[in-house]
């Protein structure tokens, strides 16, 4: 059975919420009211929960099955978690209340803090950006005001970017006006600490690693890198999106980082939501710290305070991000994670992330093609399409084919230095077993393709709620929402 | 540890399978000064007990909206949500599922992103909206952004009452940028002249309405001086629920809108997670920041959904994307997506008129306290009070009594010089009771 | 994927759950402790997880799609009335706390017993029944002890059921040692006066009969069936698992009824989850109110009471049913039910349900047949296999090809005066979009059947979980747990 | 009204299809003078707040255990459950699903009825156990009943130890079906000599270990003498959790064991819904009430579970049914093996240990006040205080400082004669605090 669209199925007329008329009163509109119909039906309570039931089972999530999505970080969400993030206390709190009626919140704040500074060997952290991107428009922000104060503004005005960055790392610098400069990647998919130096310049600002990269490798030359970059009065940011990697494991602030984006959503696994909410805090070495926009909690005379305005602050916020404070029911979740693991068992965490991935990379390798020769991967194994060359099948094929072995594609076409990359990342979630399984499925998978069954690739998904979708044909004339069928044009033409 | 499916000898069988001999073989590129070897100065593991208690004893330390009279908004509103929109979104398909990337299998998600894009169009009058934003500011700065990029222009006004906070989110994003923004002085009874200020630089003009102050505002008259000088009219709003009943930006000639979707099917949360939404004339499209869904159809010709304009974004587009977003709101737009379907727009109407009588109640009883005077003259849910007393100080004492009642104007704009004024909302979770027990507070605390 | 038994998958060395082991203390087990392993293996939490999660897909639910079973009134289950059962004032209270500490809790049962009194128009309640079938043996313990008091305990020993009645009425008449006499129905599916007349001696203790009956047809005659039953001092005990259909339109008590079940599981929409728990409050009437087992709730002079005891009552009761109060989880699911209909909502629902099932009835019976005839039901249609006579298809094949369309199948070869019985219950929940649906799928399905497509029927459902299951090995060798594979044995043999 | 989908237009489109002019012409066959014309005294519909509203209010009169320092059990039990618990069993297909009668849509349902059994078995140390009876007490009624089906007597035997609730339940039953009940006297220090009450009229003995007071109970040397008079052992507890630590029944020679499961997976809930656990030996499986699970294969081949043996069962059987259960508790049951799954051995025996060692802890602490005596020798979680004062009187004042401090069994048994005797439970949810509290509590007021 397919499932209509609200529009289709619902009712101007039928709501699914019951409030009394209010009566007596008189409108104090300002001849502003709204005439006409809004265009939103409604559905009873059982058919709204039918539709949205329904609609649930055509996704596939975390707890329906392995979900290798590289970069993405697709681990356990805890339950405990929701239920902590909804106490209410913290749902059902509102980020203006007078702030001795909040302090537990900023209580949590303050402990979160401390937490990922200690995890990640920095001096301070900003919290409030909202997801990971945000995180990196903060920092590159606060590095942009920490040149702007020692007056280089006009001349430092580089970033460098590694190939294999995320697309978020280029946009962000150009988003506050930097010019991106690509820096190459080297033959094993690390960046050269020589091939820094060789783009460095007065001109250079910053540069946008990501540590363990995209590739999945931690950059054995980082402090180098880091240390070229200060020698010549620039500054390092790391994308921590790969940060669940080495929790407990390294500090980004002993390697020389000056400012880290953190994904809540990944490293401490609050929900991806299809999609969000994130939350990206970031953490930041003694020399941006002062720059930290505001708000920020910092110890009061009578408890916590919230520092709400750049005038308020003995340092010197370069401004504000976002209305109120950050992503509260993401703080929490992500404080029950770290609670509940403990520096024992987040450690622990890294490293079963570090391992899982090695064991599917030795389950694959002899099948499946490594970009970058056979070595070990951090918490993510990257292969590449060569192995796939005459065959027929794509990079695309196969992880549609995944789909109905039972399983989410990994990461494809990312990160590009990888010709028809696949970018397998299990997480620590995953047991033995589930590997074995996984391993086994892909082992038939492959060998289909090298024997040359394209059909079962060409066509793939069979078994899914939809075959493959046109998306050109979405591109080309965009439909981005629900319009009335028009039975009388129709007709008449 | 009770997240971890691996046992020792798992770990030993696999290290063997990938033959290293131990775990920090994986790490070997790490430099060896560099990896940790004792453990962080942090606590170790906890059981669930534990962390509930933990986190309950915080939690405690809070005074929740629903155990007073609650009078706070400003930007984010305490809404009853049924108790149908948290059960959905906590289903492991919707809360454990990624971006919509691989779209054969996650028709759930992007069938209510269509579904949500749809609704806000139709509230905001607008012809498309996208998959969300962060929030109402930050969807606010990427709406200056964009209207740099549609008029090739770097200057934006900003209403003085357009709320503080995202007037800072825009002017930092500016400041950042190098783009240039006149912020209009606070204005709390809604008469600035805003039409005199938008010239031929300008490349749009940023108005809320219902505005910081509750002030609603016709916003006809702007459109037409913008569009005149090739600028674009940004209309901006923290309350949706004010769109039930108010005419929307889109009638009235508002080129992008703007706003925080907080008060349709998602709690106040301390300030986050909220949606921003972001709507816009259909010719601007392929400027839109943000994920966008579109219908096309699958390879048997059935209708399903995707992702699609993706080459206005950071993945496909890199430094010159039309912005940095990826991660959006995700599991708040379904919560919208929910509360909205279960309301429709009877119930909408509905709902928006209690919250309306209710704060006509409330000013009117306000109006009564000796001191008081309400400035504002057509509103929502929300409205200002003019206080003869310093309005922070009030509110400090009002919470002595048990009341939360408002935000004091200073809090958001401590050099605004408006240090008299207090923004008072009232929603459908608001009693007789709390009227009164608001009404007879003030009068002690101003007594 | 094939789901494996948590035996298969799980080790024994593995826990999702984190304790500290206890240090420094002596056991006082006095010899008993437990030696060797359990037999249980653990999981650990995302394992957990996704094992249920999984499982879950396998289950069709009231939120996945129209439930049409017969008698069993799947109806919309609120979460509202989920998250009021789980507020920590009824979900986290010990049964056995002073009453002092409870009021609260007593006020709901008080609450929920003044309105189940005022909408089945009887005198008083028992809540503690655990079920229907418990509320069933409760209420005829009421009758038994009522003829035990009149001191005819020797000669009342027979009740009458009616040959359409639900299994659990006999079963319950038997299990306290009543005889059982089966009244016939009359063609048109209902139990005449003079049939009950007929059986009626001084030996009848009681009838037990369902209204609306189990045809889904209201007995016409039952005001008579009453007065005849207690003009020889005789008791009516009414099946209460049809009340659903007449809340708000006709209440027991004036019916003539002396003790009624009410299935809050069914009629006050609490979940069946699947097979329980549900709860099962018995009505009485004045004659049968003395007797109601302990424990109850009365008003005393500080507050509520709970009368937990015979010798603390001033009435005569029978004695104790089950431990505690009964389902006082169930309780506030009801209560908020009740209170969200209101009397306005209840009666509507009632005659929403009736509407429905008609309107099934209306679509379907030109090409299905009505065992007795063209007429009005109540809340549940009801059709036999007549109309499939020389299609080689069953009314089980039927019920199955069902599931292939999507939907769950009806309530099949119950009541049994019907061949091949087909029972269909819509609930008021349905939306006519739904029903028409339905309506257009049954449609098809039965053309299909008359057009002779035998194996679409035979054979079905073929787009389930499972393919028919083989009930017959499962009875004759009963495998009813997991036991560990014997390879040693088998290989041996 | 939110819940019901039909508007006023559907329902006369539907009237005229059926062929009828109003919808009391469906209810033809209600006699006219009882067919209602007027509302019911009751208050009309009302919103989700509303009924949020009243409700909370009457959860707000109870005292919750988590809000106190807190030692009631005597047959229910204060346990942490996972939260993993409470999110599955409120996934729609499992919540809003029936009995798996169609078991090809319903096999989520029964592989977990059938991991339910064998975990039930393996507890109990039983061959065979059924898919869930209402709770303990009424599992003990049917165990009761069964014997006399197994023996073909009529007779019996009741420990002093038994829980009095389960006792009744038993009684009652017992009178009404015209069997015989023999009940010891309450047997604090269970020292009854339940053995020389064994006949060659008795078809079962019924003997709780843990028993009410608490102590454990050595079952063979009564097995032995039962079955060497024909009769049967049933075995009963109301703290499963015990059998994480000590030697279960089946080791002891029960035929036949039931329990309350309410510790694993299930809140306090003021009573209920519970789990009562049934498990007894291969050969009275045909003998057995309830529903039972078992593995089969489908048309391909594949295993599979269905509800089988049903032939015991009333709707097939009718009155010659072994009972007449027919709803259990399967949601509940599904709480008790997620909670066990993530237990596993390891756990369960760890958080039994810490149960233990907390009432340990517990009884040697509150033995130091004066004129407490702990009467209890082995125990699992639960003990027996003997006071200088009515126990009743004792409760209620602890109650009164905040304590609540266990159940005086007079309240169970009040004609046994007991008066002075407190039951005492402990688990893993108390802390030291607790502890100290307690004890200052009861030297206040027994001082």
């Amino acid at each position: 059975q397919e499932e209509a669209l609200i529009f289709e199925s619902g009712r101007y007329e039928t709501t699914g919420v019951d409030f009394d008329e209010p009566e007596n009163f008189s409108p104090r509109l300002g001849g502003l009211a709204r005439e006409g119909d809004i265009g939103l039906p409604g559905l009873s309570e059982p058919e709204t929960m039918r539709h949205f039931v329904r609609l649930s089972q055509k996704n596939y999530g975390i707890d329906t099955g392995l979900f290798p999505l590289g970069s993405c970080t697709m681990k356990h969400n805890a339950r405990l978690n929701e239920r902590m993030a909804r106490l209410p206390g913290f749902a059902d709190v509102h980020p203006l209340q007078p702030v001795s009626s909040v302090q537990g919140a900023l209580e949590l704040m303050d402990e979160l803090s401390r937490y990922l500074v200690t995890l990640t060997g920095m001096t301070s952290v900003a919290l409030s950006p909202k997801a990971g991107a945000h995180g990196e428009l903060c920092g590159m922000m606060a590095i942009k005001a920490a040149i702007d104060a020692k007056g280089e503004g006009e001349t430092r005005r580089t970033v460098l970017v590694p190939e294999s960055a995320h697309g978020t790392n280029p946009a962000t610098a150009a988003l506050i006006g930097f010019k991106v400069r690509t820096v190459p990647a080297d033959t094993d998919g690390t960046v050269r600490v020589q091939a820094v130096k060789d783009l460095i310049g007065p001109d250079t600002a910053a540069i946008m690693l990501t540590n363990p990269n995209t590739c999945g490798l931690f950059e054995p030359e980082i402090v180098e890198i880091a240390r070229a970059l200060h020698d010549a009065g620039a500054y390092f940011y790391c994308d921590g999106a790969n940060f669940n990697a080495i929790v407990g494991k390294a500090r980004p602030g002993d390697l020389g980082v000056d400012a880290m984006h953190i994904n809540l959503h990944k490293t401490f696994s609050t929900p991806h939501g299809g999609g969000g909410p994130g939350s990206g805090p970031v953490v930041l070495s003694q020399r941006l710290a002062p720059f930290a926009p505001v708000p920020f909690v910092t110890p009061g005379a009578e408890g916590l305070i919230l520092v709400e305005h750049e005038k308020d602050a003995d340092e010197k916020p370069f401004g504000r991000i976002t209305a109120f404070h950050g992503q509260m029911g993401m703080y929490v979740r992500a404080l029950a994670y770290m609670l509940s693991h403990g520096s024992d068992g987040m450690k622990q965490a890294s490293e079963d992330a570090v391992l899982n991935a090695n064991y599917i990379r030795a389950g694959l390798r002899d099948l499946m093609s490594q970009p970058f020769g056979d070595k070990p991967c951090m918490h993510e194994a990257l292969f590449d399409d060569s192995w796939l060359k005459d065959t027929g099948v794509s990079t695309l094929d196969f992880a549609k084919a995944m789909i109905d072995e039972g399983y989410h594609p990994m990461t494809v076409y990312f990160p590009l230095v990888a010709h028809g990359a696949m970018l397998v990342e299990p997480t620590e979630s995953e047991s033995k077993s589930s590997l074995d399984l996984f391993i086994a499925s892909m082992r038939d998978l492959a060998q289909a393709a090298k024997r040359g069954e394209s059909e079962r690739f060409a066509q793939a998904p069979f078994h899914a709620p939809r075959r493959r979708l046109d998306e050109t044909r979405a591109a080309r004339q965009p439909i981005l929402k629900w319009t009335p069928p028009e039975p009388m044009r129709e007709a008449a033409e | 540890m009770r997240y971890l499916p691996l046992s020792p000898d798992d770990r030993s069988e696999m290290l063997a399978k990938i033959g290293v001999d131990a775990i920090d073989d994986l790490f070997a590129d790490v430099p060896a000064d560099k990896l940790l070897t004792e453990p962080l100065d942090l606590p170790r593991r906890k059981g669930e007990m534990e962390v509930e208690r933990i986190l309950g004893r915080m939690a405690g330390r809070n005074v929740t909206a629903s155990s007073v009279p609650f009078f706070v908004g400003a930007g984010a509103y305490k809404h009853h949500v049924p108790a149908t929109v948290d059960h959905v979104i906590q289903r492991s398909e919707f809360l454990t599922s990624y971006t919509p990337y691989q779209p054969e299998i996650a028709q759930g998600t992007l069938q209510y992103l269509f579904e949500f894009q749809t609704q806000v169009a139709a509230l905001t009058g607008m012809d498309v909206a996208n998959a969300s934003m962060y929030d109402g500011s930050t969807a606010a700065g990427e709406a200056v952004l964009m209207a740099h990029r549609v008029t090739r222009r770097g200057k934006a006004v900003l209403s003085g009452g357009l709320h503080p906070h995202y007037a800072d989110v825009i002017e930092t994003l500016s400041h950042m940028s190098g783009d240039r923004v006149v912020s209009l002085p606070a204005d709390p009874r809604a008469d600035e002249d805003i039409i005199a200020a938008i010239d031929d630089e300008t490349s749009c003009v940023v108005v809320q309405t219902p505005d910081v102050f509750g002030n609603l505002r016709d916003l006809t008259k702007i459109a037409e001086k913008a569009h005149a000088h090739g600028a674009l009219l940004i209309a901006a709003f923290t309350e949706v629920m004010s769109l039930g009943l108010i005419k929307p930006p889109g009638a009235m000639g508002a080129d992008i809108v703007v706003g925080e979707g907080q008060s349709i099917g998602n709690s106040l949360n301390f300030g986050g997670p909220y949606v921003g939404l972001f709507a816009a004339r259909q010719k601007f499209v392929r400027q839109m920041p943000g994920r966008l869904c579109g219908e096309t159809v699958d390879a048997e010709g059935k209708r399903g959904f995707v992702l699609t304009l993706s080459t206005r974004e950071q993945h496909i587009r890199r430094d010159k994307a039309t912005s940095n977003i990826c991660t959006n709101s995700g599991l708040c737009c379904l919560a919208f997506t929910i509360h909205m379907t279960l309301l429709g727009q009877t119930g909408l109407q509905r709902l928006a008129r209690v919250n309306h009588a209710n704060a006509v109640a409330l000013a009117d009883a306000l109006a009564g306290v000796p001191g008081v005077e309400v400035i504002t003259g057509a509103f929502f849910n929300e409205f200002t009070l003019k206080l003869p007393k310093d309005a922070a100080a009030v509110v400090e004492a009002l919470a002595d009594k048990g009341v939360l009642g408002g935000v004091p104007y200073s809090r958001l704009a401590p050099d605004a010089d408006c240090d008299d004024l207090l923004l008072v909302a009232s929603t459908e979770v608001n009693t007789d009771d709390d009227r009164a027990a608001f009404v007879a507070a003030l009068k002690e605390v101003l007594g």
